[in-house]
């Protein structure tokens, strides 16, 4: 199995799941993050001093897949978290060693 | 077993005070010849609302600090309410308005509330409960140490906060106060004016401000890490319900209800608008963009310049003292950096400078138009009256800022000002409360 | 579909309503003899102030529990605003003020607040209008029960909540307040002096407390699970809203603004100030620090103790029943897990403490120097009044255990008093009402 | 350098109003014949509560918004309590108040409050100082526009916002504050009643909230993205300030304290009651939960619908206003989305419809046993009554709603009326203000 | 060395930590996160609207252990987290090549 | 590709990202997360009683890079997030098997 970690801005998440979900992955977990890359944060003003917010918000979405999802699953994520504007963010795919559903006890693709 | 000793104490302590039960009592009788029930309604009403300013004041600061030190922030002004207003009941309220002793301070024949009672004073308001002037003018004692908290705010020891404000309130606010508003008192014999409060309270503690943030020095990586507001929706909140009470402070001061209150009010609402605008503009054209921090900064700086002149000046001059208020804060707020010392909240910023140019401009603007017993400035052909303002600024900053000053330095010596490194870093709400702020996970 | 039935047959019930509308309206006119427009004005704003007081309350809770409950907890007070506030309209202001009906209940002569006009009732308040003084009775009537919610917070179904409300306020509310402060009620023709509510408001509400604790059981977890205040902000600032409206609770209820308004106004003041450094000082020895919330908890402490006696004690000895109050306060809550039952917010250690200590130190305490219509306690040679005030509180005691303790009982057979397990574990806010406190998202 | 120069101009700015200060403070002077210290008290805390409705407002919207907005919604309340002062003081109060201009607006002689002093005006308020009256009236022309924000939350540009409030005060709200309360307004020749405010405040800022939403346009995302309140307890905070200002706003508009102000305080807090569990009731069987919002949302619109019947009407009257109130604005509020606007937080459903419903429900209930200088409804047998409301309703809604769209075509020309869509994604907090609500991180 | 990453129910956590802390796990690092999957989210109702709360507020747990303890951690986390209802949640093993303890600059399974 | 996951103190985060900054990687991903390990947390009293918070917050910074920069970003953050006390945190190291960058399509080490 694979895991695929998207970094991407978090308006998109709700396409993105819905996307995802028509290709027929009905299980992913969503982490609020915050990100730096060349998309820089952006200046708050208080009371005349000039403050740098570095980091922006991102959402991180975890899937845990069948390997032969995996290139469907990057399409999607891809096409719909692109808007093309820098910090749409970054997908890295690892290799899933053991995937246990808590509820049966059932193991490796049978639990994703 | 050794808290239940620690309890019994508290126990006999309280019954020491006990002993004084009898004797205090005595003074609440006597009939009330001519209490009027319409400015006892309105005295009352506003002691509430300068009461609740202190809590404001608590949200005001509370939100701009960062989250870790919250609670900490919020319990110096919430636990002052408590802390001044025994002083003051005690003591405090005697020194500042009992029997002159040399134009310096008050004696201390009204200790405990002795001879204040259900009679009016008229020295002090004719037509109200003297126990109800009393309790007025407790809010103000109250509020007043808590508005120096904002300057070194996130690294003051609960402990040798909690002495400081007594110290400070004894050794500096009550003779302040008798000075300026006391039967007797020297600046009040010089024919100074200050209707609310724009020298005892606001110069006196803005100046304080400055001595202690000199002496607390810069919190941990103050100015390279950045220390936005944590929650502005809550300092908002607290600028708002400042507002609201302030009408108490000004138009409360007039201890009547009639014509006096009323301009007092329409006044220190119109300055209070003009200077919240004022700032806003200034902050947009200097920075790009009007800040909502800003708008309720500069509302404050209108509350703080308008105060002394509230019962003096008519409605169009209050605008200007708002406006200049609004611009003249701003600016001396955005220059701090230069200058290199850290006043967390700029009460120096704030209220000193506010403070300074409403008492001056007090000398500028007044008018026996408005109040018959008050005076003239130099606008309506008087400019000894700005004279004597000045005199009383200056009194005040000095006074204010030789003692606050020196009683730092002892304390510091004493019981220490910091808190360690650690605890700083941790944050006052848990190192010196042991509480969070918020806990939003379940 | 059904819902639109359901609409009509609210609007039939309103129509229904309707009809009542002439009938009531005729109460209102007859000319207002002796009206005092400072009097009126003072215990309209008092009014106000007491309203503020049960929001005030919601946040003082909401704070308190964990964040998926705050909705839920904030719910039970604001609606009990509405409900209790009809419930009074209609009949509660006639069973608890109305003509006497053999010393333990008024008829029902005032239902729809007949009879109660613009024109002042001497029996109650001679110079303010009836209806004046019925809806400030009114905010008291609304604020009892709410103080009940605390102790079975996170976890009541909000359905048997409203039922309970409204029998609860019938049967315990309603004909303690006649014993107590109604024309010919048995206690109030005792003598026990209640200035504000301590027995009416307090020590119902506080008994009441303890058995739903009691009979509701614990929160799934209690006490293994830590609970901790989900935000402590907004109960610091619920303190300041109740602390700023009791203002209005006991001093209002001199029902005339001048020296009794005054002195019930600072000591007030005074004995929460005391209470809330006492109790920060108790738990600091007890437990090495000194907490915010414990700096709130001990105001509300001094508020709740203070109010029976507000009218009757001088300041002095104010701080005292203050400082008691917060002491005693503290010990009732430390030593509560000893107990084992889960009074969610400690409304037994705090209104049922309190109120029971300051309605015995009204016994103490009192003095006609204050308040000639009032009394002599025992420090002032009449020993008396301790027995009498010992009898009025025992008489609250065992009226509210008892009848709380049968309405719970049948409700809970009949409604069911709690949530389900899955709903606690929920939360209340969503289960009970399908909304998130706070969506911090996006 | 640049900033250096802009704060120049402001400081020149200032200096040219200066040279008014002279002239107005003139108008201050002369003897206060015949002011009752009662009045004023109530109606100077009045002027006080109606000015916090404004930041209670600010929060109730505020916590509606998406958190990214919560400032930029907030601070639109804020800056108007600030912005419409200074107008009404200028020239807003003389076009409202101002000798008559052939019955539809006010002339220029008050402009900078000339001739409003300490003495009381009699015909408005013989009792209190025209002063007192002017600064009462200020606060409800702060309050109406920043009803309107709420319509177009979300998505408002700052500075256009900032130039159509002042011109609607102006255009819109100024003449039609003369029409029905001014001496010579034509609505007020007609006979109209409106004790405080459903025509001029609900009515007109509801209406202009129809227009302003369809004008703007619905927010990016709308429907299909849920847009949730992110703070709820914000929203009950600031609507628990709202009830409690509003006993100011109506009980404040008897303009006396006494009977009058006694009913009005009487009925307005029962019809708020009744509208919040009659909105609470209509969803709960439409939607199978009770709210939290929907109570709060409840207790606005009854407030809202009891506003113009307030000074009228007896308290069981008030009820049935109040939970038709209740109902028909749920009904309003959850029809919305069929009809496709964005009305982002209801002011049309509670302001518009609530408005419309209490100024008919004034002919309707309104009874001369309540108020001698009021008039009968229709229940009270004079139909005629409910016809003037009539036409005072229609003129209103169509005076109020053409003008408004035509500033905003205008301006919407001129100078734009919605952010950028960027700004929009981003959140006024940020694009507008450069701020973040809340950071809570260290 | 592997990482076990769980995401279970909020209110399972502590009983997770207690029951791993006695398997002599003493190292853990939480997340809060939302789920997606078989267990749907909630309705909730704003003035009369209904809004779809799709996301259900989860926590992740990860541990990082010796490849010896796999079993035994799996065995300990699927037992206490399981509730037998639907959204107990999953259990993913990834490997893990390299660990360090920043305090010491131990590497490997003395890191741990 | 390598992953590297440091778990840090948090008021270290804005000292270790401008270090990675210095050593040329701009790129980064911030979790606030709560840790459990040798460093325990601490006691807070509410009315008396005191209550145990166990978890000690906590900030993850997620950073990916090609394998040759491994030696180089362990050091930066070891150097960097080091106190010396007791919770300085953990740093794990896992191997990555695609990275894609959303924005462009890129995949690989251009797209770190
Ligand atoms: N090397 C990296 N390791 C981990 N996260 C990264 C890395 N580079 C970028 N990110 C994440 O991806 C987000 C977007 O990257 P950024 O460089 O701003 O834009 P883009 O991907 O469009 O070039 C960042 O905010 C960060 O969260
Ligand atoms: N394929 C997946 N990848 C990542 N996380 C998943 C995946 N499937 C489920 N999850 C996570 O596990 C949680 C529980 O899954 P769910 O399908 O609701 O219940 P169950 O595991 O009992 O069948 C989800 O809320 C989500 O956080
Ligand atoms: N085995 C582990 N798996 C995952 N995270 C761990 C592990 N051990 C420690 N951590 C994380 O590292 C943090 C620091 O660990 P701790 O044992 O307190 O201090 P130190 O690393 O200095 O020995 C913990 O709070 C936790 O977040």
């Amino acid at each position: 199995m694979k895991k695929i970690e998207a970094i991407i801005k978090p308006f998109k998440l709700e396409d993105v799941k819905e996307a995802l979900n028509k290709a027929g992955i009905a299980g992913l977990t969503v982490t609020e993050v915050k990100g730096y890359g060349r998309q820089k944060g952006h200046v708050e003003i208080y009371r005349g001093a000039e403050y740098d917010v570095t980091f922006v918000p991102k959402v991180k979405i975890e899937v845990v897949a069948q390997d032969a999802l995996l290139p469907e699953i990057l399409k999607v994520i891809e096409e719909t978290a692109r808007t093309g504007k820098i910090g749409d963010g970054k997908i890295f795919v690892t290799a899933v060693e053991e995937t246990i559903r808590i509820r049966t006890g059932e193991r490796g693709d049978a639990a994703v | 077993m050794k808290s239940m000793k620690k309890l019994a104490g508290l126990i006999f302590a309280a019954g020491l005070l006990l002993g004084m039960a009898g004797v205090a009592a005595a003074a609440a009788a006597a009939p009330a010849p001519k209490v009027d029930s319409g400015d006892t309604a309105w005295v009352l009403i506003s002691s509430a609302l300068v009461m609740l300013m202190t809590p404001g004041l608590a949200l005001f600061y509370g939100g701009m600090v960062r989250r870790k030190n919250v609670l900490g922030t919020i319990m110096q002004s919430f636990i002052i309410v408590a802390l001044v207003s025994v002083q003051w009941a005690l003591w405090g309220y005697s020194l500042a308005f009992g029997p002159d002793f040399h134009h310096i301070i008050g004696n201390l024949s009204w200790f405990g509330l002795n001879h204040v009672g259900q009679t009016p004073d008229p020295d002090y308001a004719a037509t109200i409960p003297h126990q109800v002037y009393m309790v007025f003018q407790m809010m103000f004692a109250v509020i007043t140490p808590a508005l120096i908290t904002g300057a070194v705010a996130e690294r003051f020891k609960f402990k040798t906060f909690l002495v400081f404000t007594l110290v400070w309130c004894t050794v500096i606010y009550d003779p302040i106060a008798h000075w300026v508003w006391g039967v007797g008192g020297w600046i009040h014999n010089l024919g100074a004016l200050d209707f609310a409060g724009g020298t005892v309270v606001h110069i006196s503690s803005g100046v304080a401000a400055f001595a202690a943030a000199l002496m607390m020095g810069k919190r941990k990586g103050y100015p390279r890490t950045p220390m936005p507001p944590h929650n502005l929706t809550m300092t908002i909140l607290g600028a708002a319900l400042l507002w609201f009470g302030w009408f108490g402070f000004n138009a409360g001061s007039a201890v009547t209800s009639g014509g006096l209150a009323g301009t007092a009010f329409v006044v220190t609402h119109l300055a209070t608008a003009a200077a919240a605008l004022a700032w806003m503009f200034a902050e947009w054209m200097h920075r790009g963009k009007p800040t909502v921090l800003g708008a309720a900064s500069g509302a404050v700086a209108g509350l703080v310049a308008i105060t002394p002149a509230s019962g003096f000046v008519a409605p169009m001059p209050s605008m200007i003292i708002g406006a200049v208020a609004g611009i003249l804060c701003y600016t001396a707020v955005s220059l701090k950096p230069k200058f290199g010392y850290d006043d967390s909240l700029d009460v120096v910023g704030v209220h000193g400078v506010g403070g300074t140019w409403g008492a001056l401009a007090t000398g500028l603007f007044a008018t026996v138009a408005v109040n018959s017993a008050g005076g003239n400035g130099l606008f309506y052909g008087n400019p000894r009256q700005l004279g004597i303002q000045a005199i009383a600024v200056a009194a005040n900053i000095i006074y204010s800022f030789v003692g606050t000053s020196i009683i730092l330095k002892v304390m510091d010596a004493v019981m220490g000002l910091r808190v360690s490194e650690e605890d700083e870093a941790a944050g006052l709400d848990y190192s010196q409360h042991g509480e969070s702020g918020y806990i939003f996970e379940d």
